[in-house]
């Protein structure tokens, strides 16, 4: 009996293990051959399984491990579990992640945590992999915790530095937040239906098991999780601090895998969902305002990675209002296509700065497009994929969106209209970086410009797989693919010609935003800078990422600190309590002396004593005669 | 019988006497005869009881009290001694090493 | 071999009395010895234990003082098995753990500990209430000779503060015991203090009332619950080492198994009465320990503290009456004797080689102690809950099993409801004052006030591996342990549940 | 004369015997001897032979009406008897003479008598005869200035407590006509207020032989004053039969009403007095001395309890705290001036010089706070277990929480041998043969209730 997504989830162990503990003393070479290795492996073993998910009749595979915990009938379950949905993600998660791997052999050579490196990030996939082909809610919280681990350790890769290390810290405790509402959405789920496997609670949605309020509350619940996760509002601000890690880090984790996490957890259970269109309701308004609301704030970041994980952040608004229109096939469809061409930002960028000796900064680059070409290339395609140039992969998924957020039953047409903008700042936001970074005249610091240097192979190569990725992947139809799990909503009757109109509307704003962004930053002019000389509050409010995060600082932490340390630590625990204790302490003690004082020696005190005893006990009984 | 009301009421004010009088009194060897007064007004009412209820026993424990009594200031007087030749004082108000 | 288990480490200390003073060695290693030995015991004993039976196995009954009814009364169930086996656990890494750092008084301290160990797993198997109340008691001198001979510098204020803080209670208890013993031998003519004849009781309920509160006094400051907490910072802060982990890892569970074991199913009306206050507390505890862990600069102060939340949950978990709730305290209780118990540890690490518990003064230690920051890491994120490792499984069927308790009480009560959602918020904030421990201490710039350090010895390495381990076993598997427990605990339910009025949830 | 005459009481015999050969040794020898072997030979065939009397069951009235010996008194007597054992010892180790250990057999055949009253006539002179050989033992057991002072106060204090009772006995007299226990028991029942006097007369003279608040004055004093062999007769041996006698005037019978709120108010009073003013006691006798006068409250609240557990009570009781004690002064440095050597400054650290006294002394300390499971819990529990049984549990709780305030200053003592630097001019703390002797039979005997309370409580 063969057990191929046990397989799958356990060879990326399997290289954490040998990497985490033996690491240091295996040598490069041989760190680099299971690092990389075994998820190459994994790939190919996924992709064997997913043909033979194919071959079968479509029914899921299912691999039951061990019974986790007990209960008299019940039991929670440890297994795994295969159908499209989590075939589409194995693939990108082992795909991608396997590129990412081999292009970080380059990015990390020589940096004395290698061996460290390739076993967190063989860790991060064992749990992605959980994640994405766990049965139970319990196994995919699992995972989702456990990528959540890898995470906290790449952001603070190098930890000597604690603005590093903070980050990997704001990220963990971010997504804690998140995970108590996932928490409370499955024990509601628990406590309602007594079950936590994935299957059985779509089923059992399906048939009408579970009522519309508790799907509601299930649904927002756990997406509060999923807003931690993927970075939506009101938990994004973990996500642009996480760029603190290696950059492979970033494109791995913080693109192209853990933080679509959150979309896969709603697609997973679309079943609830789909019963719920308060909860979709909800995904759809912080969705489209994630996504403007990333994308105003990229616009004017001037720290390259910066700029990608906001519009990451956008591009996950974006999946979530896709989600939230109740079109879940086409949110992992952007997933797919956005983990492609953002893994080449990222790895493009991640080459930049390798080339630049760690310059992160678009204010001292450009000019780099004769510099590093193959980078230049490939970066310069994902970005026309991103901002949805046709016939690129970013154009499909993003196109559809915007259609059902238009044409959606569950759409309207204020989400498309905001949908559309973002679309815009998004294409503007993205040339912005191109032509910063690449087309206008070098910036650099001299030395800097003199050491610049194509990256090696082990990552060019990477680049180019992905960028092709990025140009053909649009024709993969996946949400046709998914359809028998994730049935595509229905379209609101009189908009069904607009789909053609809608194109080419999103075509138009696509170079509408290449034009800006040519306009604005191309030339030698700059009216960039006067633009943002004319509208300086806002721009300040953008660049300071419209103080969220001074504002939780403030509201939030400052506040339970106080309470903390001036209300519960100095008045309950000192004063009250302690205070309560030392004042019995001294009242003993107190009264220990004055007993102690009564007993001065002189034998005729203790006579009246004794005389008092006597009056006292005649008197006592006398009245009960 | 009214006799025997004012002789105990006698008894009861030996005893009490003899308790304020240890009391008050500062002489070590008065706060003795107080105590011999106090006995004294216990073994009065003895007499009486015994009298009255005819009872052996209670004569016995008359002359019982007068052997404690005795043994008390056999004991007692030697004491005051050994006190009186170290600080040449009756006051008991002298004697407050012992204390706390 | 129950009797040994639970004798063992009183021969022990017998035996160390003949041991010359001078040889610290002898008495370090017979320690290390008996306590290996009676793991290995308890190992086995858990391994024959039978998970199909409630009823108590390898039971022991010989009169003591028949006159009252009191009898040596020993046995395993599912209460109590993971309990001995932690203490029995716990107990040759204490031992070991204090290797380098207790170098005055070795003999008295071994003893010490040896005596302690005694009276836990015997307060754990006692199941006569008479003896129960003996080795509940006969803990505290141990442990306050051992926090205020070898403690810290303001160790008299903090032994003292224990004892007579514990005593408090207890003494309340002592006289709730002499009562029941009372009310018992009226009722039935018998003498008897077998605590399973004393779960049916039948008491009025101001009586149960009455009864329960001085028992829960008396396990409520041991646990301890918010409020009557205050002396655990201190008793922690200024315990040494092997006094903080057996403190943090036996000690405290005492308390919760109080509860589970005699409070609240033998006066189950009064408990449900005072269930919405036993439950308020746990989750106030949860939050309050969480947020004073988060404000203090002490590395002791914030396990300590820590500790407080922790054993929050196991309390919340109890109180559900759910068996989800029930099991998970129940692991929520070895847990954290793991967790706690290998932070102290690590604390006291770094201790022996510093001299300073002020996380201000470190930073890098991942730099500085590469293997340290290993270990200590995962032992933060087991704190915190991380999945796979022990403390995601206790607090998450604590949790899951309030929240599902409180689910259905709904059309009567929405309050348990909104306590276990209340009590997940713990979550967030345990991840908060852990990762600022953890970052401050490993990340960061490498300092510390005593350079060089030198690194983990393979003693310190082989405790810590152990520690770590069962952690993760835990984590992993916590099957075969709900299963051995699981009878006993839904006896525990079961009755708890009988005092419910009908219509009730099951 | 009969046979009775001579085996029911045969402990007594034994020690008249004793005293006798003591006293033919003192006139007939010129140069001291050693009165030590004489006088332990004799307390120990005392005490065997109660022991003895006890095994067989022997019941019988030797002198109808006067004298009672069954075997609940010939155990109590044996109780009595062991723990002059110890005291012995002590006093052999302070190199005590022929008069001492006469005074001594003498008080200790009052003891005897006590327990074994049938009337109140021989109530009263055996506690006369308890009592009045102490007076002087008190002196001559030391070599203080201050034993004088301390046994006048005693004396004085003492006497007017004597006057008491045999007010309350004439009382007595008057009320029922007779002076039988069950005449006295009887009054204590009823309500008539001539006998209610009595009783309360007879009651508070009891109180203040064994020091209870407020008639505990005297105690303190008295304890500190004199030499540590006193001291601990007082703290055990007297203070046992005190409460012998007290469970013998009362037996059989239930406390008024009037008397039950008066008897634990003051019983409460003094476990708690006792308690509190002990706690920053600098001399180990006047801290035991405070100590004594808690668990003397703590001895009077089986009155409260069912008259059918008194006597057993008691008598455990006042084994195992008389044990505790006895084990406390064995331990102390036995050099050294007799005013200074108990002081607690002297034990700073004492685990340092003489761990196994120090590790004594604290089994002795936590005995006497009744931590399990040392004897002394065992003890409390059944003296409150008797009193929650005869429906006083708010009492009982009072009383348990006072005997709470007592946990620190034995503790204090704890701290002071385990975790106190020895103090810079210390002393000679080292100990004798014959007091380690003392502890290490006192020991024998605590870990024996220790371990088997069961056993000794069934032969009660």
């Amino acid at each position: 009996m063969t057990l191929p997504l046990t397989t799958i989830v356990l060879l990326p162990l399997l290289g954490f293990l040998v990497n985490g503990l033996l690491g240091p003393r295996l040598g490069t070479r041989l760190v680099t051959v299971v690092g990389c290795g075994l998820p190459v492996l994994a790939f190919l073993v996924a992709v064997g399984a997913v043909m033979q998910l194919e071959a079968g009749d479509g029914a899921a595979l299912v691999e039951t491990l061990f019974t986790w915990a007990p209960f008299g009938e019940r039991s929670l379950d440890v297994a795994l579990y295969l159908d499209r949905l989590s075939a589409v993600m194995v693939l990108v998660v082992t795909g991608v992640g396997s590129l990412i791997h081999i292009y970080s052999v380059g990015y990390m050579k020589g940096d004395e945590g290698y061996a460290r490196y390739f076993a967190y990030l063989n860790l991060f996939l064992f749990f992605m992999l959980l994640l994405v082909l766990g049965r139970s809610l319990l196994v995919l919280f699992v995972g989702w915790e456990g990528v959540g681990l890898a995470s906290y350790l790449l952001i603070g890769f190098w930890f000597d530095d604690p603005a590093k290390a903070a980050a990997g810290k704001k990220a963990f405790i971010t997504n804690r937040v998140g995970d108590a509402g996932f928490l409370l959405g499955m024990f509601v789920l628990y406590a309602a239906l007594g079950t936590l496997e994935m299957d059985a609670v779509n089923a059992a949605a399906a048939d009408g098991l579970l009522p519309a309020a508790t799907a509601t509350l299930v649904g927002v619940l756990l997406f509060v999780g999923a807003t931690g996760k993927s970075a939506q509002i009101p938990l994004h601000v973990w996500l642009p601090d996480a760029m603190a890690g290696p950059t492979p880090v970033s494109a791995l984790i913080h693109a192209a895998t853990m933080v679509t996490a959150g979309v896969y957890l709603v697609a997973r259970l679309a079943g609830v969902y789909q019963l719920s269109p308060e909860a979709s309701l909800v995904l759809a308004v912080v969705g489209v305002a994630t996504a403007f609301f990333a994308a105003t704030v990229a616009l004017v970041q001037t720290d390259i990675k910066k700029v990608l994980a906001y519009s990451t952040v956008s591009q996950l608004g974006f999946m979530v209002l896709a989600l939230g229109v109740g079109a879940h096939g086409v949110a992992v469809f952007h997933l797919v296509t956005h983990a492609f061409f953002k893994a080449c930002l990222f790895l493009g960028a991640g080459s930049v700065i390798h080339a630049l000796g760690g310059e992160q900064d678009l204010r001292r680059m450009g000019g780099l497009a004769r510099r590093i070409p193959i980078t230049f290339v490939t970066f310069a395609v994902a970005t026309a994929a991103i901002a949805g140039l046709p016939p690129l992969a970013g154009f499909f998924s993003k196109d559809e969106i915007l259609w059902f957020a238009l044409a959606g039953e569950q759409g309207g047409l204020l989400l498309f209209l905001v949908g559309a903008v973002t679309a815009f700042l998004t294409s503007l936001y993205m040339f912005r970086l191109l032509w910063l970074a690449f087309l206008t005249p070098s910036r650099m610091a001299p030395e800097v410009a003199a050491h610049v240097h194509e990256s090696p192979r082990s990552m060019t190569g990477v680049l180019v797989v992905l960028a092709l990725l990025s140009a053909l992947g649009g024709f993969i139809a996946v949400p046709h693919y998914l359809e028998g799990l994730l049935p595509l909503p229905a379209v609101a009757p009189g908009r069904a010609a607009w789909h053609l109109p809608l194109a080419l509307f999103a075509v138009a704003l696509a170079l509408g935003g290449l034009a800006a962004a040519r306009h604005l930053f191309g030339g030698e002019a700059r009216p960039a800078a006067a633009l943002a000389a004319r509208l300086a509050t806002l721009h300040r409010v953008l660049t300071n990422k419209y103080y969220v995060d001074e504002l939780y600082e403030g509201f939030i932490h400052r506040p339970l600190v106080w309470v903390a340390d001036r209300v519960l630590l100095r008045v309950v625990d000192r004063l009250l309590m302690d205070g309560l204790l030392h004042g019995v302490a001294s009242l003993a003690r107190g009264s220990a002396r004055a007993l102690v004082r009564v007993q001065n020696g002189q034998l005729q005190r203790y006579g009246w004593l004794v005389l008092v005893g006597l009056g006292a006990g005649l008197l006592w009984t006398w009245p009960h005669v | 019988m009214a006799d025997t009301g004012m002789l105990l009421a006698l008894a009861a004010l030996l005893f009490t006497i003899g308790l304020v009088g240890i009391l008050v009194r500062r002489n070590l060897l008065v706060m003795l005869m107080f105590l011999e007064l106090m006995l004294n007004g216990v073994l009065l009412s003895l007499a009486i009881f015994t009298a009255h209820a005819g009872s052996a026993a209670g004569a016995v424990l008359i002359f019982l009290a007068f052997v404690v009594a005795a043994a008390e200031v056999a004991i007692a007087v030697p004491l005051v001694v050994l006190l009186a030749r170290r600080r040449r004082s009756l006051d008991p108000g002298a004697y407050m090493d012992l204390r706390g | 071999m129950l009797n040994w288990v639970l004798f063992l480490p009183l021969l022990g200390a017998l035996g160390l009395t003949v041991v010359p003073a001078h040889r610290n060695d002898l008495t370090r290693g017979l320690t290390l010895a008996v306590m290996g030995v009676q793991f290995v015991l308890a190992a086995w004993l858990y391994g024959q234990f039978q998970a199909a039976t409630g009823a108590l196995q390898f039971e022991t009954r010989i009169p003591w003082i028949p006159q009252w009814g009191v009898y040596y009364h020993v046995g395993l169930d599912g209460l109590n098995l993971l309990l001995v086996l932690l203490t029995a656990f716990l107990g040759p890494l204490v031992v070991a753990g204090a290797f380098s750092a207790i170098t005055t008084g070795v003999r008295l301290f071994y003893a010490m500990v040896l005596v302690l160990q005694f009276a836990m797993v015997g307060t754990f198997l006692a199941q006569d209430l008479f003896l129960f109340y003996v080795f509940w008691e006969a803990m505290l001198i141990p442990m306050f000779l051992i926090i205020g001979i070898w403690g810290g510098e303001r160790r008299l204020y903090a032994t003292f503060k224990f004892v007579l803080y514990t005593a408090f209670g207890s003494i309340l208890m002592l006289a709730a015991v002499i009562y029941i013993a009372y009310t018992v031998y009226t009722a039935t003519g018998v003498p008897s203090f077998a605590i399973a004849d004393l779960y049916r009781g039948g008491w009025s309920l101001e009586v149960q009332s009455l009864l329960l509160a001085a028992f829960a006094l008396s396990f409520a400051v041991k646990v301890p619950m918010v409020p009557l907490h205050t002396w655990l910072p201190d008793a922690h802060v200024e315990a040494p080492t092997a006094g903080s982990v057996i403190l943090a890892g036996v000690l405290l569970k005492m308390g919760t198994y109080g509860f589970l074991k005699l409070g609240l199913p033998m006066f189950p009306e009064a408990a449900l009465l005072f269930r919405p206050v036993l439950m308020t507390l746990a989750v106030v505890s949860i939050i309050y320990g969480a947020l004073l862990a988060l404000v203090q600069e002490d590395i002791k102060k914030i396990v300590a503290y820590s500790s407080i939340s922790h054993l929050g949950y196991v309390m919340l978990g109890l109180v559900s009456y759910d068996l989800m709730g029930i099991q998970g305290g129940i692991i929520q209780m070895v847990s954290h004797g793991l967790i706690s118990g290998g932070l102290f540890l690590m604390v006291g690490m770094i201790y022996e080689r510093c001299h300073s518990r002020d996380l201000a003064h470190y930073g890098g230690l991942a730099r500085l102690l590469p293997g340290y920051a290993v270990f200590f890491m995962l032992l933060t994120l087991a704190s915190v809950g991380l999945p796979s490792t022990s403390g995601f499984t206790g607090e998450f069927l604590a949790l899951l099993g309030a929240f599902n308790a409180g689910w259905a009480e709904l059309p009567h009560a929405t309050w348990p409801l909104a306590l276990a959602a209340t009590a997940v918020l713990g979550v967030v904030l345990g991840a908060l004052y852990m990762l600022r421990l953890a970052g401050r201490l490993l990340f960061g710039p490498a300092r510390a006030p005593h350079l060089p350090l030198a690194g983990l010895s393979r003693r310190e390495g082989a405790i810590l591996t152990a520690l770590v381990a069962a952690i993760f076993l835990i984590g992993l598997a916590p099957g075969p342990m709900l299963e051995k427990t699981e009878a006993s605990a839904l006896e525990i339910q079961s009755i708890l549940n009988a005092a419910r009025p009908a219509g009730g949830t099951p | 004369m009969n046979l009775d005459m001579l085996v029911g009481l045969l402990p007594e015999h034994l020690l008249l015997a004793g005293i006798l050969v003591l006293l033919v040794t003192e006139l007939a020898t010129r140069h001291a001897v050693s009165p030590l072997p004489v006088a332990l030979l004799a307390v120990a065939a005392a005490m065997a032979a109660a022991l003895g009397l006890a095994g067989e069951g022997y019941t019988a009235m030797p002198f109808p009406e006067q004298f009672v010996m069954d075997p609940g008194r010939a155990v109590a007597k044996a109780v009595l008897l062991g723990l002059a054992l110890p005291v012995l010892l002590l006093a052999g180790e302070a190199r005590a003479d022929g008069r001492f250990a006469m005074l001594l057999l003498s008080s200790l055949y009052g003891a005897c008598l006590v327990v074994s009253a049938g009337n109140l006539v021989t109530l009263f002179l055996g506690l006369e005869l308890l009592s009045l050989p102490v007076y002087a033992l008190m002196v001559v057991g030391s070599r203080r200035p201050e034993s004088a002072e301390a046994a006048l106060k005693y004396l004085v204090l003492g006497g007017a407590g004597s006057a008491t009772l045999l007010f309350g006995i004439s009382l007595t007299l008057g009320a029922t006509g007779s002076l039988s226990m069950t005449a006295f028991t009887g009054a204590a029942a009823g309500p008539e207020p001539l006998a209610m006097a009595a009783v309360t007369l007879v009651l508070a003279a009891l109180m203040l032989k064994a020091a209870l608040v407020p008639f505990h004055g005297w105690a303190p004093d008295a304890y500190a004053g004199t030499g540590v062999p006193v001291t601990a007769y007082m703290a055990t041996v007297i203070k046992g039969a005190v409460l012998l006698a007290l469970v013998g005037v009362f037996e059989g019978a239930r406390l008024a009403p009037a008397l039950v709120g008066l008897t634990a108010t003051l019983a409460l009073a003094s476990a708690v007095w006792g308690n509190l003013a002990a706690m920053g006691q600098r001399g180990l006798r006047r801290m035991i001395a405070y100590s004594s006068i808690a668990h003397a409250g703590f001895l009077f609240f089986v009155l409260l309890g069912e008259p059918a557990g008194r006597l057993e009570a008691v008598v455990f009781y006042v084994l195992v705290y008389g044990l505790a004690n006895l084990l406390a002064f064995a331990c102390l440095p036995s050099r050294g001036d007799e005013g200074t050597r108990d002081h607690l400054d002297r034990l700073r650290g004492l685990y340092r010089s003489r761990p196994a006294a120090a590790i004594l002394l604290a089994v002795a300390m936590l005995s006497l706070a009744g931590v399990p499971p040392l004897p002394g819990f065992v003890a409390k529990f059944f003296i409150f277990k008797n009193v929650v049984e005869a429906g006083y549990t708010a009492w009982a709780v009072a009383g348990l929480l006072a005997s709470y305030l007592g946990l620190f200053f034995y503790l204090r003592v704890i701290r002071i041998m385990f975790m106190e630097e020895p103090a810079a001019t210390k002393g000679d703390t080292r100990g004798g043969v014959l007091a380690g002797v003392a502890g290490v039979v006192c020991v024998a005997a605590v870990a024996a209730v220790t371990l088997f309370p069961g056993w000794l409580l069934a032969r009660l």
